[in-house]
């Protein structure tokens, strides 16, 4: 089972074939089988990998791929236990993101193309986990891009969904190239593309610091260009536009968590950078605070979870750089449960309400659907931090590693977002079930195949956290034999009850505005008005980049277009001209009459002549 | 007499051929002139059949062939430019140029 | 067997005797017949790929005849007709005869005087298959003339409207580049007494003679032998600023002919490089590496940023060739096996590629009679087979892993991190603008709305599809498994670099 | 340089060729033109014999004197002559062929004074007509013959050319 586990990915890639050999001529219920097979296949052999993986670097397997002088480069796989971890995550969201799909796309005309992008999805994505090389890590790391492309713009005749999938495929470029040219420096200063031997090359003190820092941070921009990490966190909120299964799976489960991943694997490099981790941390908590900031006004129900995933990936990223690697995976897995659950839970409001996505237009429906509420309470509390809800337990484990790192702003800030967080989950919460229904129509059924994936993802929401607590089972699980130090003791008794008390006050905060309205949010607006237009705008990050990159490069293109056309050419004419020119004038001799050709054949001669005699004149 | 100024002779006798044959309209000027440039170069075969490094009669030899193949062509000439008469009723050099495409 | 590399290039032939034979106006049996006579050449190469040996070094297959003799000064210079491959030769013999016999089938849209066309059209791969496969500079010389010239007629009786001032000044460009290296050719001549290339390697790296030959003065005749090829092989590839009459070529040729334009010609432009520049004079090489890095930095950045702004969809992927060619560049100078297995790729898979979209772009001319991009938009809606492989081409142009672009990109700029990190580093921006431009060309023309009069457009037939998937298969299977012909051309440049010493 | 007889000799005769040739070139009557080209031809045969060719003199005397210029005169009493008009661009070729002969003549002059010519001494008193004929008629009999051909063939083209407007 083990040593097989390459088959894991395989399996999703047939489904794919099958596929997009089958196209449409295969009905809803066949393809959404095909696919759902498959993935549930993958997701008990994981399950089973999980259970024997040993500790350490595990079991690894290679064939090779190109050879390249002395050296050949391989694929194979690898399954440690972070690995094997991630296995089961990936497939097991996938599978009920699968499931999910057969009553959320009903009636698509693409149904098996759709069902087919999420196999192929899946399978890049467990290619990727169990990636032994930073080669192979590095095409399974374009390939989920290409997916996320593929799957955003999957409406492809929508303009929105067409400008959001161009921009999350050229902003997440940028980073991978970042990644790219690290892939290649560790080459070049380690002599392998082998994770394991790039880290030990590392930790052998054979590679200078400035380039550990160098390569460190360039895989850093590969992560956060998939993670959505400030600068290159604006596609992930428009990839939005995507099928709302979508979403779950990849920009809020699996995918965009890759850019933790990747910083979690190869984490010892980090650590022998103090640069890095500064960066890292650094980066994690601007994000947290600066996309929950965002994530208090919006009004698309679907984009208040996006820039709550952005602001929990930068939590990931700062209990990384604090070095709570094990805080880092831990809130990773718990994240991954919950936001699908959450997405799940939008996408069957959203499918209920005919697709209206403005929280605006919503409101009242607890009472006509009390199971999807339900869930989707348990989802809310869990991201915001209630015990005993798995997001509890992580995020206070990411907030203790900022606290024993000694990186107190950082701690102070991941507080504030905890806060914020807590306030827009339940203003989202209160005003899509809270109160009366403000929309037009009558809200539809969901179908039971919506449901109980939802279910499912909340158990495990309710109950992830108790794989670390009490007792720290799962960092000791992860960190046996590797090196990486496991956690960081007991936590101080008065952080759960700050970070209980900081969500509570921001649910009150949200209870009050939206349920109770004894505040009142327009006097907070009014009280600043360009503060309010700024977040509503996303602190105009977007029309930044429009005027700072995209149209300056514009009209480089432009200009440089008329430099091809008037200069480059025109250098040619000119040349075209001069030979014309000059053979016109030629013509001009070629008048007909012998005695003119014989004289300039006579001055021909003489020119020779005097040519060949010049070199005895001389 | 030193063979150079044989050639000398050759040279003008040559030059002031070849610039009536670069000049002169009428057409049988210019076969006139070209007759002048042969015999130049008869001159200097006759020369260097006397003075040439290996000197021999065989020099004179060639120049009788030279002059029976310019006897021919004055033949010739004169003919195409009677033929070249009636067709275009002129026989000025420069009034001939169906050369040009 | 032995004989293998002269039946390949020998065997269209077979198909000019046989189209000489039929009527003007049988259309239907030209075409097929003109289809029909790629695949000897085509089967032959693929036997000569398979049993080709990748163990060892050196040529194979090598055969020679007299030809004739020169007498010069007292000598008399020998001229032979070899043949042979080795593994550089190898994987572009391979993807010349599939490009060429897909590009046949492209060709089935041409509608007037085929017989003339499938003629110069047979004639062209008589030209390309012998360049690969010459093994003798003035026999090279010639095949390179036989595709100059059967090229020239293609563009200039079968393009689109400006095809006559087009075919001009291809022909004026690469004549002017084949004048370069026909310089440079008899200057080898004059130098060695020998246009046979195992005897001008024999010298070419027999220290001592070298030696000899720069105490007579002889260096500044080989570097200016070397600057003729390059500029030679420069214009072909193209370099910056000579690539204005490749984009004419490839916005008005007919498309079956600029696949074979874009999949092969071009490609001999980098063959050409490698083979007389890296392999050939690997001294000035290695001492000119720097200005090939910055050239090909700027073939890449120069292309890409343009290909952003152009209009039409010929135009950009012209562009992206320009910008692609730069990869090769950057290959060649990087001086290490990476690098030039890099730029072997490259000319491989960009062959695949550009062959691929320029079917596609034939098919949509065919359907829409245009290719401007703001008059084209939604078209996944009408064509969904077409527009994902003209997706898939696009992906595969930008690099996606998997397919054969990212291969040769990161094998390129693997090895030129190792010699030049800042350049490289310059030029991974490349990248970046290699995805902004080909999504804006593949977004733009098939997602969206349906752009307005478009709604009667067909999706493709089998005999469109088949061949684009047969492509496209190509491209993905180096992608995944790039020791295909990774494995063929490993040996030979491993001894071109260490005959460098590097 | 010695003043004796043969100088002399040279010197007048060449001087008479020259002459003739400039005044050929000079004359505007066509008549006189031939007159003076037969003029040339027999100073050239006179050079002729001061060069030990006494056989090839009476050739040149022969048929350059006598049967060419004849034909020549024959030429232009049979065409129609007018006096010629110089136009702008005559006149600027007349300056070009000028220049372009002179240079020509310079450069001719400069290599002729300028190599060292060794001649070998000639056994001129061998220079017999009898000789003559034994090269022509041995060694070079077959080119001789040869130019009968050719002659022949110039016979035949000749009437040909002058007739064939009449039969047609």
């Amino acid at each position: 089972m083990l040593a097989n586990a390459w088959v894991i990915p395989l399996l999703p890639l047939a489904a794919f074939v099958l596929l997009l050999a089958g196209g449409r001529r295969w009905k809803e219920g066949v393809a959404a089988w095909v696919g759902s097979i498959a993935v549930l296949a993958a997701c008990v052999w994981s399950l089973g990998v999980l259970a024997v993986v040993p500790g350490g670097t595990g079991r690894k397997m290679e064939i090779p791929w190109l050879s390249l002088g002395d050296t050949v480069i391989t694929m194979g796989m690898e399954v440690n236990r972070l690995n094997a971890l991630m296995l089961l995550i990936v497939s097991l969201v996938s599978f009920l993101v699968h499931v999910y799909s057969r009553g959320y796309m009903r009636g698509d005309e693409r149904f098996s193309v759709f069902y087919a992008y999420l196999a192929l999805f899946t399978f890049s994505m467990l290619g990727l986990v169990i990636s032994p090389n930073l080669l192979q890590f590095y095409i399974f790391w374009e390939l989920v891009g290409v997916c996320s492309f593929l799957l955003i713009g999957y409406w492809y005749y929508k303009p929105e969904a067409k400008a959001a999938a161009k921009k999350a495929f050229i902003l997440t470029r940028i980073g991978d190239v970042g990644l790219f040219i690290a892939v290649i420096l560790a080459f070049w200063h380690t002599g392998t593309l082998e994770i394991s031997g790039v880290i030990q090359a590392v930790q052998d003190g054979k590679v200078e610091a400035g380039i550990v820092t160098l390569i460190a941070l360039l895989i850093f921009a590969g992560a956060v260009g998939k993670s959505g990490q400030f600068p290159l966190h604006t596609w992930l909120p428009d990839a939005m536009e995507g099928p709302t299964p979508v979403s779950a799976l990849i920009h809020a489960a699996t995918m965009v968590a890759a850019g933790v991943y990747l910083v979690a694997r190869t984490f010892p490099l980090f650590e022998a950078s103090p640069v890095a981790m500064d960066t890292v941390a650094y980066v994690g908590a601007f994000t947290a605070l600066f996309a929950a900031s965002i994530g208090l006004v919006q009004n698309d129900i679907k984009r208040v979870l996006a820039y709550s995933t952005v602001s929990q990936l930068g939590y990931m990223m700062l209990a990384l750089g604090s070095a709570g690697y094990t805080a880092g995976v831990f809130h990773l897995m718990t994240h991954a449960f919950f936001k699908a659950l959450l997405f799940l839970g939008a996408g069957a409001v959203i499918v209920a309400l005919h697709h209206e996505q403005d929280i605006r237009r919503m409101g009242g429906l607890w009472n006509r659907h009390k199971g999807a509420g339900v869930l989707f309470l348990i989802g809310c509390l869990a991201i915001s931090g209630i015990p005993p809800f798995s997001g509890f337990f992580s995020k206070e484990e990411v907030l203790l590693s900022a606290w024993q790192d000694g990186r107190w702003g950082v701690f102070a800030v991941g507080v504030l977002a905890s806060f914020f967080t807590a306030f827009y989950m339940f203003r989202l919460f209160f005003l899509v079930f809270a109160g009366e229904y403000r929309g037009k129509g009558q809200p539809g059924p969901v179908s039971s195949g919506m449901m109980w994936p939802m279910g499912v993802l909340a158990a495990l929401a309710l109950l992830a956290g108790f794989a670390e607590f009490p007792g720290g089972w799962l960092s000791h699980w992860l960190t046996e034999e590797t090196g990486i130090p496991a956690g960081h003791g007991s936590a101080p008794v008065w952080l759960p009850l700050l970070t209980v008390s900081i969500a509570a006050a921001g649910i009150a905060l949200a209870w009050g505005m939206y349920v109770k309205q004894s505040v009142s949010p327009e006097q907070w607006r009014a009280r600043a008005p360009w503060g309010y237009r700024v977040l509503l705008h996303k602190y105009y990050v977007d029309e930044g980049y429009a005027a700072v990159i995209a149209l300056p490069y514009k009209g480089l293109s432009i200009f440089l277009r008329g430099f091809d056309r008037y200069v480059v050419e025109g250098l040619v004419r000119l040349a075209t001209a001069a030979v014309q020119t000059a053979a016109r004038v030629s013509t001009r001799l070629q008048n007909g009459q012998v005695q003119t050709y014989a004289l300039i054949s006579v001055i021909g001669l003489v020119l020779l002549m005097i040519g060949l005699a010049a070199g005895r004149l001389f | 007499m030193p063979v150079t100024s044989y050639l000398a002779l050759g040279a003008i006798l040559f030059s002031i051929g070849l610039y009536g044959v670069l000049t002169k309209r009428n057409a049988v000027i210019v076969l006139f002139s070209i007759e002048l440039m042969l015999n130049a170069a008869n001159l200097n075969l006759v020369a260097f059949s006397k003075f040439g490094l290996h000197p021999s009669q065989v020099g004179q030899v060639f120049s009788l062939f030279s002059i029976t193949v310019a006897a021919a062509e004055a033949a010739i000439g004169i003919a195409i430019l009677f033929a070249l008469y009636r067709n275009r009723g002129t026989v000025e050099a420069d009034r001939m140029n169906s050369l040009k495409g | 067997m032995e004989m293998l590399p002269s039946w390949i290039t020998w065997a269209p032939l077979l198909g000019v005797l046989v189209l000489l034979w039929i009527p003007r106006e049988r259309t239907a049996a030209i075409r097929w017949v003109g289809v029909l006579a790629t695949l000897p050449s085509l089967v032959l190469s693929l036997l000569l790929y398979v049993s080709f040996d990748t163990g060892k070094d050196g040529v194979q297959f090598a055969h020679s005849l007299h030809w004739f003799y020169l007498p010069v000064l007292g000598e008399k210079w020998d001229f032979q007709y070899s043949m042979g491959v080795d593994g550089l030769s190898m994987p572009l013999v391979a993807i010349t005869g599939v490009i060429v016999t897909l590009a046949a089938l492209a060709s089935l849209y041409i509608r007037q005087r085929q017989k003339g066309y499938f003629l110069l059209f047979l004639l062209l791969e008589v030209g390309m298959m012998g360049v690969f496969l010459a093994r003798n500079l003035f026999l090279f010389f010639l095949f390179f003339e036989i595709t100059l010239v059967a090229a020239f007629f293609l563009i200039g009786i079968w393009g689109y409207v400006n095809r006559e001032k087009t075919a001009i000044q291809f022909l004026l460009y690469n004549g002017l580049g084949s004048a370069c290296m026909l310089l440079a050719f008899m200057g080898l001549l004059i130098l060695f007494r020998s246009l046979e290339l195992s005897r001008l390697h024999e010298v070419m790296h027999h220290s001592g003679a070298l030696a000899q030959l720069s105490q007579s003065g002889g260096d500044t005749l080989l570097w200016g032998i070397f600057i003729a090829l390059v500029i030679a092989f420069g214009i072909k590839l193209p370099i910056f600023p000579f690539h204005t009459w490749m984009l004419r070529v490839h916005a008005e040729a007919p498309p079956a002919v600029v696949m074979i334009h874009s999949g092969v010609l071009l490609k001999m432009g980098a063959y050409g490089l490698i083979r007389f520049g890296v392999e050939l004079f690997p001294v000035q090489t290695q001492a000119a590496a720097g200005v090939l890095a910055w050239l090909g930095l700027v073939n890449i950045l120069y292309g890409a940023v343009l290909a952003f702004s152009q209009r039409d969809l010929k135009r950009v992927l012209a562009y992206s060739s320009v910008s692609h060619m730069g990869i090769i560049l950057l290959g060649i100078a990087s001086l290490n096996v990476y690098g030039l297995q890099g730029a072997v790729f490259q000319s491989v898979s960009h062959g695949f590629i550009s062959a691929l979209l320029f079917y596609f772009i034939a098919a949509l001319y065919e359907r829409t009679g245009t290719t401007q991009i703001d008059q084209l938009g939604g078209l996944a809606k009408q064509m969904p087979v077409l527009s994902g492989i003209f997706l898939a081409g696009g992906m595969a142009l930008l690099g996606l892993p998997g397919m054969s672009g990212f291969v040769s990109e990161f094998l390129a700029f693997l090895g030129l991190f190792e010699t030049r990190p800042w350049v490289a580093a310059t030029g991974t921006l490349g990248l970046i603008l290699a995805a902004v431009y080909t999504l804006r060309a593949v977004m733009q023309t098939t997602f969206g709305p349906l752009h307005a009069g478009r709604e009667r457009v067909k999706d493709s037939r089998w005999t469109e599809a088949v061949p684009m998937l047969v492509l496209l298969f190509f491209i993905v299977l180096i992608g995944v498994y790039p020791d295909v012909i990774g494995k063929p051309m490993q040996l030979t440049l491993q001894t071109i670099i260490s005959r460098m010493g590097g | 340089m010695q003043w004796n007889g043969e100088f002399l000799a040279f010197f007048l005769l060449s001087v008479m060729a020259i002459g003739g040739a400039v005044f050929m070139i000079h004359f505007t009557r066509v008549v006189h033109m031939v007159l003076a080209l037969a003029f040339t031809f027999l100073s050239i045969a006179g050079i002729y014999v001061l060069l030990h060719a006494e056989f090839v003199a009476a050739v040149q005397v022969l048929i350059y004197t006598g049967a060419v210029s004849i034909l020549m005169l024959f030429g232009i009493m049979l065409t129609k002559h007018r006096t010629s008009d110089h136009s702008d661009s005559r006149s600027r070729h007349q300056l070009l062929s000028f220049v372009g002969v002179a240079a020509f003549f310079g450069v001719i002059m400069w290599v002729i004074y300028h190599t060292p010519f060794s001649g070998g001494k000639a056994e001129t008193a061998k220079y017999t007509v009898a000789n003559l004929g034994e090269w022509v008629f041995k060694q070079y009999v077959i080119p001789f013959e040869l130019t009968s051909v050719l002659l022949l063939a110039a016979l035949v083209g000749a009437v040909i050319l002058a007739k064939k407007e009449r039969d047609a």
